[in-house]
């Protein structure tokens, strides 16, 4: 297809293969340059926020390695991009959801890492009252809607909270992120074009990371690109480099201003790679077999360094930026994660008394 | 209709229609309160449970969909979680097990896995619709099911009364409700007042007739055959109490157990498979209290062992009726 | 997309709206002449099996009006060329897997008019042995595996039968018939990217007769043709007229070859009307509503008038072939039909022995 | 291992070990035997217990797919209805649930919907995977679902042996059967001879430890605690007879009633909800047959009526144990 003839399909950008996009192409090359755009102010925050996630997600992978944290965590090291570049355009009365990987979602909204930290652990204080562990992140406040671990279940739940802000008439709009593995779910099918169909302002925003748990995406979808189901629903779409936070940040501008407008939804395929095995702490070894050789080439396609160089080159932050800001939120995150570990557990009285509205009382007559 | 205070604008109204009448005094008065689900510009697919609903609020507020039951009810529930209180239509329970991960997984441990302090306040609105030949696709109703399921309030209406009033109070409730109507019983009458505010946490089971020789305890469909069967037995001089269970988790046990304390004798009759279902709850609540007192006598009735039939020939020993009811409760009396 | 670009990803054909297919756009127009391929010989039977079809759906339809028929009948009268154009590249060992309007699907493969009936009457001699209905039929000598009301729930079955067509080895096929609403369903989406990973030999033909019940396809999907999910998904498709019986035979024909040579999954797009109510007989009312002006519209692109036109045209069959054929037909018809109506009951026993493989000697025990 | 013949080839095998044993002896000697589902290129996903069976089998019999469990579900339905006999691996229940509408109301009824003559020989496997944090979402076991549904046959192997022979038997059964096996069990051993075929149809529950105070009634991961609470409980003098259930549909309620009439107390232990469970099926098959005799003392142990919690500091509350077991079992004898 010719540009013209993707515009009017409503396609914003979309490859035959990933092979066709240039920075993700060759293997062995190195990553392209960031473009920063004529205001870079916003991205030495998004810089920083970045580096929050990864510092963050990097303590508690120290944390399941030392045995302290139990529950499944799956990290999103190396995929800090989508969410900060998202997240740039959110406001809090907007709605987002995510799934099993979705730290990076819920600290880009809040940075909260003590909530984080202490749900993680499973402790009262934490965002879900220690009740849903690093699987179960909540921050209404926020903005963040929930996230839970069966793939492809929160998918419908932003179409309906879309629905509900285009009743609301307030502007406001839903964000639904999910990996590749999740588009082979019904649910997700099904909810593209209940969306359409509602009208419903919703960014679908798939982070394709090529790889559901230990099978590779060539192994399970014809194509490695998935914004074809968006073509396929009449969504606009654009599949994007997912390590380049500018160019999310301006894809996903543009798409959220068309749906505060009244527009419908919108599809985002970033395209990016997690460092860490599918669950839990290793780099060296994921779902039970070697890591490949993938990931060296993915690392120097870095979202971090990649944005701090081009800050750097701009002259907006200085050469040793990254480590200043490294060490100084290393400071906050040990001071969150100490008082994380103190914190009490839930009362044993919390199993029956969160699970109805009236505190269980029905449960006990 | 013990202890029902009457209003003056009392009317007699058909289940179908007293359904109706739930949904409009719900859009009416809580502009918070939309519908969603297969069937719902039509003025046939949902009985007259629903007629001209999308005409009367708009089709904004009450929205047909795409062949999507998953999708739907997720959707739903995400609104719910947005301030909404939207009621998902499932035009058959078993069109709605599509929909069994949002249901089950996500809406009935929602508030659990974030705190206890989130609410979903989704009803899932299922319609119990079997016979005429439909066959064993079309003929579930597996509320034990969703009776097993903490997190999830789980009602079904016997009479015309209760199928408005407890769709009011599903709606009006803060966590995620199944309310499942039988199309059996659209054309029950009742009179009733006008519509008002109706509290579920306060609803449990019912006796709707007082009896001192054998307890009858039904469901939606069965609480009616078990109301024929007391009259029945009436005539032969056996006094049949006859306990409505209204809703069924969290179960209100205590009010089923008290029977049995006053008969002695229990038959659970449910529209439903035997193994592992209601029938099997209503036993094991009435056997583990009393297993110091006195025997208790006890006898379920429920489907066959088998899928639901088509052949009209089958569905006749398939669905029992009351003189089956009736038939079981002479045999614990005798 | 031009035609080259359809063909490089796979389209046979493909329009972005059914307005853009010549037969099919102009809503008062007459139906397109049907152009017979150089041997017309097949579409001689290939008509006489249509007007069985219909004969015999009539009749059903009389037998529900009459009160005789109780179980649910979706009636396919309007709709019978696809059936009988896919079938004739058919054999027995392939498997073909139907939905809640399977009649003429049956029909094309088995001419069995008595198996129907008794079926349909709850006759211990039905197809089903009475156990099943007119949305439950299975006749497995002739290749017909099943039909099932669930919508979209024999779409895996046939993706799975096509595995197993594979493992056999035997260039088998299978065809999964559904509607345009099953395509709205998740197992729709999943059975498609599913066939393609297995290289499944199935053909998913969707019967687009613009209706799910009562809700015409503009209300339930952003386009009024399906084969877009077929491209999503790689698999070659074709959407094509569903009452051009010649036209569908070509396209299944080379598609089922293609198959048979040890190809994947294809798609097959048939446009067509159903003459009457979504379930029962009635031409007037639809689903509680009244029938629209399309009604007469599509009528004047009746498959069987449209055939019978181009056969006689072409001296194949004579002037008044298709009254003589029904009149032959009606005989056989109404012989099975009374001998249905003769027919016994399944027996009590039935209920519990027919649940499982060992006569539920497990279940009385 | 009361009766059992042992050949040679005994060997001590763990139960994971013992899954896979299963999946070998029906690979090797059934070509019509394929699998299916998610995870099955990894030698991870499923444990120990199909670990390298695609290098060993090849991929076109050991297939790994999208992440798509109702047309995976549904796929391998389709390949049994033609000749095939795939096993559907599900690495959690949970997951398992979207696959629901193909189970209960495809598979279950297949045979029955047309006519009972056609086979739907489809093995589910499914996981109970739970415990360590994973929440609410990562737990369920739900069997006392499946084993309400008439055509489906349930499985619940509690022991390594029962884990390969059930599998064996599940697979060579001419029904969908749906198998469950617990991660909580995958270290367990016991000494078995070489696999050889087995028959679904004779297997029911057993008793697999006598005793004449108390009936402990186990499946799968309960009979564990219900042996381990037996051995405590013999300590003190209680003599408890363990009851394996094994197979949950068609469910062996005489072995039970047996069992019942001898100790005239039973606990029903069950790693699920409680109301519409698996344990109130036990309760009540012992009630509604006893309800003429001497009274029986009957006790449910359950999970809590909440989704299972993450926190270990409540996931210690919400999983019980051998001792729980053992003080409910002191409690109806004392
Ligand atoms: C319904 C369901 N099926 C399977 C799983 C197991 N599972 C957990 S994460 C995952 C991978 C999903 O891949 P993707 O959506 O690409 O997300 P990623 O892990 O790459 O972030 C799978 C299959 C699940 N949690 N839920
Ligand atoms: C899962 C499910 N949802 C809803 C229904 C109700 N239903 C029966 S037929 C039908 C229409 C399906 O439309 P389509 O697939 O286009 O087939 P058509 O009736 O047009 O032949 C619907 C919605 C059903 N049977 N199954
Ligand atoms: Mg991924
Ligand atoms: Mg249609």
């Amino acid at each position: 297809m010719t540009p013209a003839q993707r515009a009017a399909q409503g396609v914003t950008d979309m490859p035959a293969s990933l092979k066709d996009l240039g920075t993700l192409a060759e293997a062995g090359a190195h990553h392209a340059d960031i473009e920063l755009p004529p205001d870079p102010t916003p991205f030495v925050a998004a810089l920083e926020r970045m580096i929050l996630i990864r510092a963050a997600e990097e303590r508690i992978a120290d944390a399941c390695t030392e045995g302290l944290v139990k529950c499944p965590a799956h990290l999103a090291i190396g995929q800090e991009a989508p969410p900060v570049g998202v997240t740039m355009h959110l406001r809090k009365t907007d709605r987002v959801f995510g799934g099993h990987r979705s730290h990076g979602h819920f600290l880009a909204l809040t940075g909260d890492l003590h909530g984080l930290f202490a749900e993680t652990l499973g402790k009262d204080t934490g965002v879900s009252r220690g009740m849903g562990g690093s699987m179960h992140l909540m921050a209404r406040e926020h903005g963040f809607y929930g996230s839970v671990p069966i793939v492809g279940a929160t998918i419908p739940m932003a179409v309906g909270a879309a629905l509900a802000a285009k009743m609301d008439g307030d502007g406001d709009v839903a964000v639904s992120y999910f990996g590749d593995g999740a588009t082979e779910e019904g649910s997700f099918h099904e909810s593209l074009n209940l969306a359409v169909m509602l009208r419903a302002p919703v960014l679908f925003v798939c982070e394709n990371n090529l790889f559901s748990s230990h099978l590779h995406i060539d192994l399970r979808q014809p194509r490695d690109s998935v914004a074809r189901f968006a073509v396929a629903n009449d969504i606009p779409c654009a599949c994007i480099d997912g390590n380049d936070v500018v160019e999310i940040s301006r894809v996903a501008g543009e798409a959220i201003a068309a749906m505060r407008n009244g527009g419908g939804p919108q599809f985002l395929e970033c395209v990016t790679y997690r460092w860490r095995g599918h669950v839990g702490p290793r780099e060296d070894e994921d779902v039970g077999v070697k890591r490949k050789d993938d990931l060296a080439v993915w690392k120097r396609r870095d979202p971090i360094a990649r944005l701090a160089a081009a800050l750097i080159k701009a002259g907006r932050i200085p050469p040793r930026a990254v480590e200043d800001i490294t060490r100084r939120l290393q400071n906050d995150i040990e001071r969150a994660w100490e008082q994380a570990v103190r914190d009490p557990y839930p009362p044993p009285a919390a199993l029956l008394e969160r699970t109805w509205s009236d505190g269980g009382s029905a449960s006990r007559r | 209709m013990v202890g029902r205070r009457e209003r003056v604008t009392a009317m007699i109204t058909s289940y179908g229609a007293a359904i109706r009448d739930g949904f409009e005094y719900l859009l009416d008065n809580h502009p918070d309160v939309f519908t969603i689900g297969q069937g719902l510009w039509s003025p046939w697919y949902v009985g007259s449970s629903m007629t001209n609903l999308d005409k009367q609020f708009g089709v904004a507020r009450v929205i047909d969909t795409p062949v999507s039951e998953l999708a739907t009810t997720g959707a739903a529930l995400g609104a719910a979680l947005c301030g909404y209180r939207p009621i998902v239509i499932h035009p058959r329970v078993d069109f709605m097990l599509l929909a069994t991960d949002q249901i089950v997984t996500q809406a009935a441990k929602w508030r659990s896995m974030f705190g206890g302090d989130v609410s979903a306040p989704v009803t899932i609105r299922a319609i119990i619709n079997r016979g005429g030949e439909q066959g064993a696709q079309h003929s579930q109703a597996l509320h034990s099911w969703f009776a097993h399921i903490p997190g999830l309030r789980v009602v079904m209406p016997a009479t015309a009364r209760d199928a408005r009033d407890l769709l009011i109070a599903s709606v009006l409730n803060d966590d995620p409700v199944l309310y499942l109507d039988d199309r059996w019983l659209y054309e029950e009458q009742e009179e009733m007042p006008a519509p008002g505010p109706v509290r579920l946490e306060g609803q449990g089971a019912r006796v709707i007739r007082e009896g001192s020789d054998v307890t009858l305890v039904g469901c939606g469909y069965t609480t009616k055959l078990c109301r024929e069967a007391a009259e029945a037995l009436a005539t032969e001089g056996i006094s049949a109490e006859v306990v409505d269970l209204r809703v069924l988790n969290p179960l209100d046990g205590e009010t089923v157990i008290q029977s049995a304390a006053k008969t002695n004798r229990v038959v659970a009759v449910d529209g439903d498979w035997k193994s592992c279902g209601l029938a099997a709850e209503i036993l094991a609540l009435v056997a583990e209290r009393r297993s110091n007192d006195t025997p208790v006598r006890l006898a379920r009735i429920t489907h066959p062992d088998a899928p639901a039939p088509t052949s009209k020939a089958l569905e006749r020993q398939f669905y029992f009726s009351a003189t089956d009811v009736a038939t079981q409760a002479r045999r614990l009396v005798g």
